[in-house]
């Protein structure tokens, strides 16, 4: 723990310039490509941080679907050709980073006066790891320490795509989102889909199965099942399901539903809400997680689609 | 534990960058991005947070990365949710402006339900 | 039994203007708003010292209580409401809306009586808000734009009076033994608490708005004239007694607050005689009226101003006595002026002449009501210079009655042989009876003196010499009025337009800053500027 | 603090169920289309009334908070649920003021008949049960995170039902209402880095015992508070308001203003009163003091000036969230904190919630009889909706603060509280705000009852629904009559006067 090293702090300047060009540069496509690299420098900080866990995540979700989210949407307003609305005025921009400046300081100042013996719960958290029958001590937080807010983060993600179908017309309620994806059959892009894909779900079902153990676990394993099935939509190969069909309702609400079932029985036979008996700690646990990887794929692949826009 | 420092340092500084792009990028989508920087750099506080706080054998605190996972769904869903409004906004209005909707004393701006 | 009868005062009417929600209801209400404050009238003459009637267990407990001026105050309002309210059943049957008039009429009744019997401070505020809003109905009621304006005016005032009363309970409520919220432990805790001065203020001006001293009268010209008749005469009668008997139960005849009472003395004096001025030069023999009670509010609030400053401790009830006689004589008039409406001017001859009377005995002409009612506060007035104040205010009371009585003529019904309805005059004739039978009973009941040297010569003559010099006064007005200016109704009423007219400007420049404020960049730069601010105060402020 | 951090009280199951039952009502009416939604709405706000009433008595009857460690991970590594009088009043308000809501929203969001499932009705009743889940979690959580996560929820539940008409206009305030709540959320979430990073907790009583004034905890309260009254929207971060709660259909209108802005609200009041007493210093609570005060004079001098009565009722909004905030002055950071400013803040949270629910509803059923809410075209509103302009008269009563609204009582306890600590001018505040109030209200009221052209009534308005807008109305009256229970519900869990927290 000497002196940061000359490549840690390469890292961070690099990451600080891209992120910095990211915001200041004036064409929105470029920007958004900008941010996808940002994405991906931000995931290795998190792998210098020990972090892994969060690394996957960073790199799956933060940048990779945020990324595809952000690109497709440029692209779609770049072609709208609305003129460009005008930059705001330089005394904006001076007090934006004045602000910009205040928010760095006071953070800044709040982390150097944190106390030196750091408060942790790594300890506790360890002791507690044999009673859940995880061995990933992240993943133990997730699905038993503070299993709340993941359960409420699941209806959050509900949420949040039911606001994203809201905003269809009331005529294409219930259809398919997206546009028609006009792929060649047989071109490079649905050759390369079909040899990918199966390998893909290949590695996405060994995160989520190895994140009981190691860094891993639902919500990256999802993550990977959703950019395969991304990209089959993307090839032509599978079309978006349309949005009315009861059966992707009922897995959408799969995750959450089987964790509050399993949570609920704790309350009625176990000694708590969300509390695993002992015995059958680890089933419990991996049914809720098979159930979350399916419900967390589909609706990031759905999220990414967008409002329901047509019937066919 | 001077790199972890850095690392804050670094954060504060994303933070400081998403603040500014917040405020100062006109377009719905470029703001967006700027919140998802100032997401990345409140998670790097707590990433600097968690790394502090290694002991018992671990390299961080697995409290704080598991806040940062459910962290950067939700950010997640809120991104999609925001570029879902900017496009809708764009299709109804032709232009994805914040500004033009301040409804000036006296105008009528259209029957809401 | 009392305690059935205090709360029914309020009680019947809130009742009657609850069930006026159904519309078949609600047309039908006008007969019966005669009957409404009956138990109002029962329980002056029978619950006058019952004990507090209290309700319920929490944290508050409404009481209900009644002494002897508010028992005064109580029987002759409900004889005036009683009156108005059969002349309302024939005067606004034709009138449009009607059902409106009765729920807004019920709602004041209510509030009027029930300031009188509320005991406890957070009812007392009931019952006045509840005044306001009825009375606010009734001011508004024809819809004229000017009517508008003075029901603007009138809730404006109201509450800002409301308020002021508010804030000086709170602080009266704080400085009670052990928080208790009753009138009669604020009054007995005012001279000894802490903020006493800036609560006499409060209570002062508050009251002094109900009540309409200078310059806090300017509503009551302006609502009065506007009203339909038999609502001007209840406003104008027993509504302004709100502010009187808030007076009398929060000042306590003690030394300690005597400089309030001289304080009192100056504004109510002032008042009697401005308005008086102010009242000759009026038209419209509403507004002279409505002048005249202008200064009789003042005339009764220097009277209790005089009280507290000599202490002497029958004030009180004599302030009431005075107060009671006025309910009484100034209904009656503003009856008469509906009736004289009504008739032909050739038919007006007796009316005319009994309405002469009635009018100088306002100044105190023996062997009226107003005689006796003059003679009783002698007392609490004292011999300085408040009693020669208010022997030029009778003087000028005189001369703005006749002034009054020489303007209803004008407003004669030009039809031939048109002749008043039974239900017009029966009421007018009632309150004219009333007004002079009611005192003399009342003195004779009440501990006030004894009659018999009300009728010593020098006593007569200090009530006669008044009504002569305001006499002769009148016949010089008559001959030589039209030379006096023109002051409009409400005269300083432009001052508070002004004002609004500087606050309305006010809302375009705010929506403008607001319009700023909402824009995007404004709002992000706000939020981080508070956060900012926050860190600082919070560092700030732990030195 | 008197929250014990690990000691599970028999009764706080009710609490679990006061989050699942909405929860998995949101999963069940999502899954099972708009038709289902609808009645599975009605009866999880009835059965979620239930549970508040029981929450509330057994508070009451143990004089103590109800506590519940979620998972029996007990703090600081697990989360805990917690309902001291604070948490079991916001509940019961949410509840009742969600149930008339419901009724009056069936009308409108009723299903077509051959349809299984329509947009609006789904989108609806789903994000109804959502903020009542939201508002649950808000009130009972005890972990800084948990709310977090719960504010998020409420923000993803209030955005779609701002645009859920679809025009240009309800989709941009949409989309500056979630920006701007996103970025009040980040800022919360700085915080509570910071917070994690001083004390190793985010529990909000361990953070009572532990909370010293140090630069990370000065930071992180000051990024928290601002993030959470950008979700407010107290003035001057107000910017999303008036058009998103304007826009939005009346029962959703009803919602935002008179729920969605309280759950922030109650989280500021969980951070000041419970988690951070010992950092929070007078001069703190004197400037969010004068920026509720700058909120009242500001949102009533707009609202005064509004040609729409939708927009009117939005500004009173934002000048009545102003009133909220002057509890703070006068019960925190003070030698011995005012029990009754904190009677007096939750009675004003009450009234403004039922009085502004019942307001926007009959601004929109005005809307739906005459085709458009221009203030100035109202004339004569009274005779053909007497029902609606008198729900209206009523919960302008009591926003004003007249008696026997429980808006009096509230103003007449701030009063008191603020003469009590010296602090006259928060009483002069008080008393303006009550007289701004009435301008606009009466204004509206004096030409609805003017009877000079009533107009011609376009849209059919059922009597039933005006009965339910009433209802509400006279509920915000009655709660005046909450001055006659025998104790008080608020002040359990309190600290004792003294201040000192345990």
């Amino acid at each position: 723990m000497i002196t940061a090293s000359l490549f840690d702090i390469g890292l961070a300047a690099l990451v600080v310039s891209v992120a910095a060009f990211a915001i200041v540069v004036r064409d929105t496509y470029s920007a958004v490509v900008a941010f996808v690299a940002y994405g991906l420098l931000v995931s290795l900080r998190w792998v210098l941080l020990h972090a892994v866990d969060v690394a996957l995540t960073e790199a799956a979700i933060g940048s990779g679907l945020t990324g595809v989210l952000l690109l497709s949407a440029a692209a779609r307003l770049r072609g709208g050709g609305a003129p460009e609305p005008a930059p705001p005025s330089v005394r904006v921009r001076a007090l934006a980073a004045a602000c910009g400046v205040a928010v760095t300081a006071g953070l800044v100042g709040a982390v150097l006066s944190f106390p030196d013996p750091a408060p942790t719960l790594a300890a506790p958290a360890t002791e507690a790891l044999p009673a859940t029958g995880l061995g990933n001590p992240v993943t133990a937080v997730l699905i038993a320490y503070r299993a709340t807010d993941t359960l409420l983060e699941k209806v959050v993600l509900v949420l949040a795509l039911l606001g994203v179908w809201s905003l269809a017309g009331d005529a294409v309620w219930g259809g398919r989102p997206g546009a028609k994806q006009r792929a060649d059959p047989d071109g490079i892009l649905a050759y390369f889909t079909r040899r990918l894909v199966p390998v893909g779900l290949l590695v996405g079902l060994y995160v989520f199965w190895v994140g009981a153990t190691h860094p891993g676990g639902a919500f990256q394993g999802a993550t990977i099942v959703a950019a395969m099935w991304l990209l089959a939509m993307m090839a032509g190969v599978a079309d978006v399901p349309p949005v009315a069909r009861p059966d992707v309702r009922a897995i959408l609400v799969a995750g959450a539903g089987v964790f509050f079932a399993v949570g609920l029985a704790g309350l009625a036979f176990g000694d708590a809400f969300l509390a695993y008996p002992a015995a059958y700690a680890k089933a419990l646990i991996i049914a809720i997680e098979i159930a979350m990887t399916a419900t967390v794929a589909v609706t990031l692949t759905l999220l990414i689609a967008g409002a329901p826009e047509r019937t066919a | 534990m001077g790199d972890v420092t850095l690392f804050g340092v670094a954060g504060a500084v994303l933070a400081g960058l998403g603040v500014y792009g917040l405020i100062a990028s006109p377009q719905p989508l470029r703001k967006i991005l700027a919140l998802n920087v100032l997401g990345t750099g409140v998670f790097l506080l707590f990433g600097v947070v968690a790394r502090r706080g290694a002991a018992a054998g671990l390299g961080a605190d697995p409290v704080p990365q598991a806040l940062v996972i459910t962290g950067i769904v939700v950010a997640f869903a809120a991104t999609a949710l925001a570029v879902a409004l900017t496009l809708a906004l764009t299709r109804a209005a032709g232009s994805a402006s914040l500004e033009s909707d301040a409804p000036a004393v006296g105008e009528d701006p259209g029957p809401p339900r | 039994m009392t305690e059935f009868l205090l709360v029914a005062t309020p009680g019947l009417p809130l009742a009657l203007a609850a069930a006026c929600v159904l519309p078949a209801v609600r047309v039908r209400m006008l007969p019966l708003l005669a009957l409404a404050p009956a138990p109002g009238l029962v329980a002056a003459l029978l619950a006058v010292h019952a004990p507090p009637a209290t309700f319920g267990a929490g944290l508050y407990r409404p009481t209900f209580a009644l002494d002897a001026p508010g028992a005064l105050l109580l029987g002759v309002a409900a004889l005036l409401w009683i009156a108005a309210g059969a002349y309302a059943a024939t005067y606004q049957r034709g009138a449009a809306n009607p059902g409106r008039f009765a729920v807004c009429w019920l709602l004041a009744l209510a509030g009027c009586l029930g300031v009188f019997v509320a005991a406890d401070m957070p009812l007392l505020y009931l019952a006045l808000a509840l005044l306001t809003l009825g009375a606010t109905g009734l001011v508004f009621h024809d819809e004229t734009p000017r009517a508008r304006r003075a029901a603007a005016l009138y809730i404006g005032l109201a509450l800002c009076a409301e308020s002021l009363v508010l804030v000086a309970m709170v602080t009266l409520a704080s400085a009670t033994p052990d928080g208790s919220l009753l009138i009669r432990d604020a009054a007995a805790a005012l001279p000894a608490m802490p903020g006493r001065d800036t609560t006499l203020l409060l209570l002062i001006v508050g009251f002094g708005v109900k009540a309409g001293l200078v310059p806090l009268h300017v509503w009551m010209p302006l609502a009065h004239g506007a009203a339909p008749m038999p609502a001007s005469a209840v406003l104008s009668g027993a509504v302004v007694k709100a502010g009187i008997i808030g007076l009398l139960r929060f000042l306590p005849v003690d030394s300690a607050i005597a400089h309030a009472g001289s304080l009192l003395a100056v504004a109510g004096m002032l008042t009697a005689l401005y308005a008086v001025a102010v009242g000759i030069t009026q038209q419209h023999p509403k507004v002279v009226l409505a002048y005249s009670s202008v200064s009789q509010m003042g005339f009764v609030a220097a009277v209790i101003g005089a009280g507290i400053a000599h202490g002497d401790a029958a004030m009180p009830l004599l302030a009431a006595f005075y107060a009671g006689h006025h309910v009484l004589l100034k209904g009656a008039m503003f009856l008469l002026v509906g009736v004289v409406a009504a008739t032909s001017a050739d038919r007006l001859r007796g009316t005319l002449v009994l309405a002469a009377v009635l009018a100088v005995g306002l100044g105190g002409l023996p062997p009226t009501g107003g005689f006796i009612a003059k003679y009783a506060v002698k007392g609490p007035l004292g011999d300085g210079w408040v009693a020669t104040a208010a022997a030029v205010s009778a003087v000028g009371t005189t001369l703005l009655m006749l002034h009054f009585v020489r303007r209803v003529q004008t407003v004669a019904a030009t039809a031939p042989d048109a002749r008043a309805a039974p239900g017009l005059a029966g009421p007018w004739l009632a309150m004219a009876a009333a007004s002079l039978v009611v005192p003399w009973a009342l003195y004779a009941m009440l501990p006030l003196g004894t009659a018999g040297d009300a009728f010593a010569p020098y006593a007569l003559w200090a009530g006669l010499w008044p009504v002569l010099i305001g006499g002769a006064l009148a016949i010089a007005l008559a001959r030589w009025g039209a030379g006096l200016p023109r002051v409009p109704d409400g005269d300083v009423v432009v001052v508070i337009d002004g004002a609004v007219r500087g606050a309305s400007a006010a809302t375009p420049r705010a929506v403008a800053a607001d319009a700023v404020l909402r824009r995007w960049p404004a709002a992000t730069l706000l939020l981080v500027g508070i956060a900012a601010a926050l860190a600082a105060a919070i560092t700030a402020g732990r030195g | 603090m008197p929250f014990v951090a690990d000691l599970a009280t028999p009764g706080g199951a009710l609490l679990v169920l006061a989050i699942a039952v909405p929860a998995i009502g949101v999963l069940a009416a999502f899954a099972l289309g708009s038709r289902h939604a609808a009645r599975i709405a009605i009866a999880v706000v009835a059965a979620g009334f239930a549970l508040a009433v029981a929450v509330a008595a057994r508070v009451l009857a143990d004089g103590a908070p109800l506590v519940y460690v979620l998972g029996n991970w007990r703090p600081p590594l697990g989360v805990a649920l917690r309902a001291d009088g604070l948490a079991a009043v916001m509940m019961l308000v949410t509840t009742v003021v969600l149930f008339f809501v419901a009724l009056f929203a069936r009308a409108d969001f009723a299903t077509p008949a051959g349809v299984r499932d329509a947009r609006a009705p789904l989108v609806f009743w789903t994000m109804l049960l959502a903020i009542l889940a939201a508002l649950n979690v808000c009130f009972l959580a005890g972990d800084l995170f948990t709310l977090y996560v719960a504010l998020e929820l409420l923000t993803f539940a209030a955005v779609p039902l701002v645009a859920l008409d679809g025009s240009a206009e309800t989709l941009r305030a949409a989309l500056r209402y979630l920006l701007f709540a996103l970025a009040g959320s980040l800022l919360y979430l700085a915080g509570t880095a910071l917070l994690y990073g001083a004390y190793g907790t985010l529990d909000i009583a361990l953070l009572a015992g532990r909370a010293r004034a140090d630069a990370a905890t000065t930071v992180a309260a000051a990024l928290m508070t601002a993030g959470l009254l950008a979700k407010t929207a107290l003035f001057p971060l107000h910017l999303w308001l008036p058009p998103a709660h304007a826009g939005a259909p009346a029962a959703a209108s009803a919602v935002l203003s008179g729920l969605v802005v309280k759950g922030s609200y109650f989280i500021v009041l969980r951070l000041w009163l419970d988690a951070l007493p010992a950092v929070i210093t007078p001069a703190a609570a004197q400037f969010i003091g004068a920026l509720g005060a700058a909120a009242i004079v500001f949102g009533s001098a707009v609202a005064i000036a509004q040609p729409r009565l939708k927009l009117m009722v939005a500004y009173s909004t934002v000048a009545q969230i102003g009133y909220l905030f002057l509890l703070f002055p006068l019960a925190v950071g003070l030698a011995h904190p005012e029990a009754t400013a904190i009677t007096g803040g939750m009675l004003q949270v009450a009234s403004h919630a039922t009085a502004k629910a019942a307001m926007f509803m009959a601004a929109g059923l005005v809307y739906a009889a005459l085709g458009h809410d221009r203030v100035a075209d109202l004339t004569g509103v009274a005779r053909t909706l007497p029902i609606t302009v008198a729900a209206f008269a009523l919960s302008g009563i009591a926003l004003i603060g007249l008696p026997p609204a429980g808006g009096f009582v509230a103003k007449w306890l701030l009063l008191s509280a603020a003469l009590a600590t010296a602090q006259w001018w928060w009483a002069v505040v008080i008393v303006v705000g009550g007289l701004l109030t009435a301008c606009y209200v009466f204004g509206v009221l004096g030409r609805t009852l003017a009877t000079v052209d009533p107009p011609p009534p376009r849209g059919a308005v059922t009597r039933g629904r005006e009965a339910v807008v009433l209802g509400l109305a006279i509920v915000a009256t009655v709660l005046g009559f909450a001055a006659f229970a025998p104790v008080d519900l608020v002040q359990v869990g309190r600290p004792p006067v003294a201040g000192v927290p345990r």
